[in-house]
């Protein structure tokens, strides 16, 4: 974990209201696994006074000459967003990470199903391809990525995994449906492990057929974030057990069975 | 000029001396580990841990922050894991540390605080208390002690006479009281926790804040209100501090919105000895060392060698 | 979905009428020539003047004005032309505007209050008083007044009763109190208010704050200390507003930090009827008609077709 | 007077810490005169809260299609102006003007003496150019503009009037010494009519010597400043006689010899 200013080497558009960002990664510096997250300035000295959370899509390891970069996925939603979305490619970013918990790995012989919604693409493509390493390794059966949008103009360019499911509101691409939908009638052919990041009401769904289904469960959070590294307790998350834990060290990725859903939407 | 090396940054609390005059704010740096990786602790003031209970407590429900301008609202709740638990698990990390470490103490009764400021006397390692009566997160306790003269004096009195009779040089650790500005006349206050006995105050505490989220027509904190921290406080706790340091004699600690040099300057001219900084620290963690590298550079520039006489260039 | 046509934006402030809920507040208007040329007066709510004294008022030494994070200081001192004048000079051009004129009435003693409501209610063209008993920025008056309860309950029970006796319609002119969030319970102050017969309140006026000039090593401002307002303490009223409207049965109008709609509507959700734009029309003059059309937008996004059902929504 | 967002045409860096902005003047506003300002959202949405004052330092009109044009001359000192001084051509700024009471004529006969320093220097190059076609028109003499520097390399790099007289503190170009020096010891040839605009010192300094001669003296002066419009009264300067005048309506250009200098240092 550090603070560091990460020079941008890449700002594009990958759907409406949806851009990539890639910046510089430190050389000292271990790679951040999927799932866990940073924290940037977004803006001025003052304002915003929290700094914005947003989760790996991407790492590489650079070489030869050219330094290792992480990228992200982020929509534009408030004034950090739109702060960030208005950079250029060589301006800098102030980034505190990486931080947090990330995503385990499955179970051997599972299926990792990953489903995703909305800002939840950049974890869950990240981890999508790390799995189909694992997979191709004999750690677990190849993963499958399901992804949700609205309409097909929101589907973002972005390369996806060899299997990933593409499910539309309207039918304008891939299966009719919601995300969940497509979860109801599928049949992974091995113990599902499931793994989720969107918004609440899918994340709630997919703990409900987990939890029907007793398949393992992860789940990555959003939950407002002040310091990142656990000293505020502003970012607590209510355990079923009563318990509050919080989303920057335990999490963002929880055992999504253990998560009051009730108190999350 | 003054050099450098001749610069004297102490500051004196009550028996209690700080290296020098920025320390970081209870609830925005944990117990200290938490942001051991991102900065040099031993280089601190002084650390204010987060609020100390009796019994541990799960603090409010989720969620508790919320964005305001140049600000943040937080609702906490004085989440802790309570006193037997700070003193097993926190307690050997902080007793590591090269800086004074203060522990804010609070409670929903009197014999809360007094509980716990008894029992911490039987342990080292720690500096001082710093008695948080001004905390507006709470249903029961925290800002109504802050609010009401008489119970400030009693409180105060009854906590340093547990103090006084605690074994060896706990019975000299400084009682510091923490000021909320949520008053009509915060001058009363403090002087009723001067008459009290309280070896010096720290100002301000968070300001009751809310923020509606008007999508879904709901407050963003779980809570309703929250304690507004950060840029956005700074003129309050300046005009605070300004009025406080004139009403009483002991030292004032000044803290709300410091996010540079600049700011922590302001404070120390409007007649803090010393200050801390909060919510500025999640922003940018290294906040603390560079307003202690801003106030060396003033007294330099200004020709000031103790830190404890820029009040009085005011 | 609502028609915009069928939208009802009207408010009810005693018997007077408003035809929208977004005022221009006291003290950042003038009186009303100032700005005429940058937005269209008759198209707002209401126009709350500057205050008017009995007596004409210098006002305090220059600097009076001080930039702060978010928000800005101000230590005018209620300067202004004095009642008489006011009367000859202002409200000629005040009479012409198609929107409330509401005057802000203050004083240094009860009956500078009483004796410029009396005279006021000799004079036409006038849509009420917003009696000002929360200035921070002079010496006698002004805040004192707004933190007494008793105090704040005869005066406000005088004004009325000299309202009533005023010739034909001056004598149903609301009588406004607009309060201090610089106070331990606010709920307290504005029931006394209430009790006094006020026909609203009106929350919230400026915050007690000082910024100090390092480099002078000097606050800013001659007198010290100023009223701190503008983005920075939006949370702090949204917080007072949620809680006067539920402490008293009369309307409550919300000011403090607003700065586009989504601020005002924040207000409108925890309670307020009606909302007042203030240090926001310094940085950008348009912004009490781009508040009222925001808030037209969300009324026919959330079918809300009566601006005072807004509430309702929280 | 106007609200407008204005498309900047140019900014260039003048001397050290200096800048000259340029931006296109809206046709359906009259030019402003010499002395007179504008007001510009220097930051965010938010922060600062005020908006940045600034005088006119020259005025173009354009034609054969191209926009009148509106320049100041502006320091780099805090965050309003460091904000500016970032920007680029093209983008717009936020523009409230022209506001204010500019300087008057001389009397016919009289030799304007123009006296600046430091942010002093955009409003007296303007009023310098001005005269200079006044003193052509045999409406007044030809004036002499001083600007006083503490070295050579703070000289702005602008086009200067004829007969303009520069002043270091450290005689690295010019008169050696501070501008009200040279002043003291320089003989207009006929009565001279004073404008300063500078730092409260000078102003005082000059204020001095206009009570002595008994010469008219303008001056220009720097006060924090709310609306701009006289709405808040937040501006206000005292005079010798204890009235209140409002900065942004009565001045920014006062009577020198009723301004109350002492209270203004
Ligand atoms: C661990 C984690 C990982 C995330 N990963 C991604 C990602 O990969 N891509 C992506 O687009 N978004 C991600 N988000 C959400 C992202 O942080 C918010 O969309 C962003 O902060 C919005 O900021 P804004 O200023 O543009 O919007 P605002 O209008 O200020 O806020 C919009 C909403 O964003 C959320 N938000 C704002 N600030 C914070 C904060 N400090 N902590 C938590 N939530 C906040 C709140 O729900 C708020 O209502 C993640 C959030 C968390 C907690
Ligand atoms: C009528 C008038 C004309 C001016 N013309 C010029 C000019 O042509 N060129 C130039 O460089 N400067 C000029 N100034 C001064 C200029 O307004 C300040 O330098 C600028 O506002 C500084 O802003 P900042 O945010 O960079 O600095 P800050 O660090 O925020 O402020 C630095 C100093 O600038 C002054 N200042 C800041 N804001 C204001 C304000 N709203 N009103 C008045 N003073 C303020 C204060 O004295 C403050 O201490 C003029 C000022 C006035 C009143
Ligand atoms: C997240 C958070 C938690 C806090 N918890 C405590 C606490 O436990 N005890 C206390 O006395 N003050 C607490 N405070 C108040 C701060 O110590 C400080 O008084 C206040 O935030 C103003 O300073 P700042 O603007 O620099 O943050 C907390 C503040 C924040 C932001
Ligand atoms: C320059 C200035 C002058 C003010 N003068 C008055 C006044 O005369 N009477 C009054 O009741 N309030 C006065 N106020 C307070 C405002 O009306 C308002 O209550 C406060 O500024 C908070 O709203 P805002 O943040 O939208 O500005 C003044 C505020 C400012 C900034
Ligand atoms: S954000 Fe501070 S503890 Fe998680
Ligand atoms: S700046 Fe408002 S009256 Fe001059």
């Amino acid at each position: 974990m550090k603070r560091f200013d990460a020079r941008i080497t890449a700002l594009r558009s990958v759907a409406t209201g949806y851009r990539e960002l890639r910046y510089e990664w430190p050389a000292d510096l271990p790679p951040p696994s999927p799932g866990r997250f940073f924290t940037v300035r977004a803006g001025g000295r003052y304002d915003p006074v929290l700094r914005r959370p947003f989760a790996f899509s991407a790492w590489s390891p650079g070489g030869a000459g050219e330094p290792a970069e992480a990228s992200f996925i982020f929509q534009v939603r408030g004034r950090g967003t739109r702060y960030l979305a208005e950079l250029d490619t060589g301006d800098t970013i102030d980034v505190l990470g990486p931080l947090g918990t990330g995503f385990g790995k499955p179970r051997r012989g599972s299926r990792p199903v990953l489903v995703a919604g909305g800002i939840g693409l950049g974890p869950m493509l990240y981890l999508a391809n790390a799995l189909s390493i694992d997979a191709r390794d004999g750690l677990c059966e190849a993963p499958v990525l399901a992804l949700g949008f609205r309409t097909a103009s929101l589907i973002p360019d972005v390369a996806m995994p060899e299997g990933t499911v593409i499910c539309t509101d309207d039918g304008s691409a891939g299966y009719r449906g919601t995300v969940t939908g497509w979860l109801e009638g599928y049949d992974p052919g091995a113990p599902p492990y499931l793994y989720a990041c969107g918004p609440s009401a899918m994340m709630a769904a997919v703990g409900a057929m987990a939890a029907a289904r007793r398949a393992p469960y992860e789940a990555a959070l959003e939950q407002w974030m002040a310091c990142g590294v656990g000293a505020c307790a502003g970012c607590a998350v209510r355990l079923r057990t009563g318990q509050y834990i919080k989303a920057c060290v335990d999490g963002p990725v929880y055992d999504g069975n253990l998560v009051d859903w009730g108190a999350m939407l | 000029m003054t050099q450098t090396d001749k610069l004297d940054l102490s500051v004196q609390i009550g028996s209690l001396t700080l290296p020098n005059p920025v320390g970081v704010a209870s609830g925005t740096f944990g117990y200290g580990e938490e942001y051991a990786p991102l900065l040099d602790v031993n280089t601190l003031g002084a650390l204010y841990t987060k609020a100390v209970t009796l019994e541990p407590r799960a603090g409010n429900p989720a969620p508790r922050l919320a964005d305001t301008p140049a600000g943040m609202l937080n609702s906490i709740g004085l989440a802790n894991p309570g006193m037997e638990a700070f003193i097993t698990d926190k307690l050997p990390f902080l007793r590591t540390l090269g800086c004074p470490v203060i522990v804010n103490v609070a409670g929903s009764t009197e014999d809360d605080y007094a509980l716990v400021v008894e029992r911490l006397g039987s342990e080292d390692g720690l500096g001082g208390y710093e008695i948080n009566i001004s905390c507006p997160n709470v249903a029961h306790g925290g800002m109504a002690f802050g609010t009401d003269p008489a119970l400030v004096e009693r409180l105060v009195k009854r906590l340093v006479s547990i103090r006084d009779r605690a074994p060896g040089a706990a019975s000299r650790r400084p009682v510091i009281v923490k000021l909320s500005p949520n008053v009509t006349d915060i001058g009363l206050i403090a002087r009723a926790a001067e008459a009290g006995g309280a070896d010096a105050l720290s100002c301000i505490n968070t300001l009751v804040g809310m923020v509606i989220d008007t999508k879904r027509k709901r407050p963003v904190l779980a809570r309703g209100t929250g304690g507004l921290s950060g840029p956005a406080v700074l003129p309050v706790g300046v005009a605070v501090v300004y009025k406080v340091s004139r009403a009483v004699a002991i030292p004032v600690i000044g803290l709300g919105g410091i996010s540079c040099a600049d700011d922590a300057l302001q404070y120390l001219l409007a007649g803090a000895v010393a200050v801390q900084v909060g919510t500025a620290i999640f922003s940018r963690p290294e906040t603390p060392l560079e307003v202690l590298g801003g106030i060396r550079d003033f007294m330099e520039r200004e020709g000031v060698s103790e830190v404890r006489c820029i009040r009085e260039l005011l």
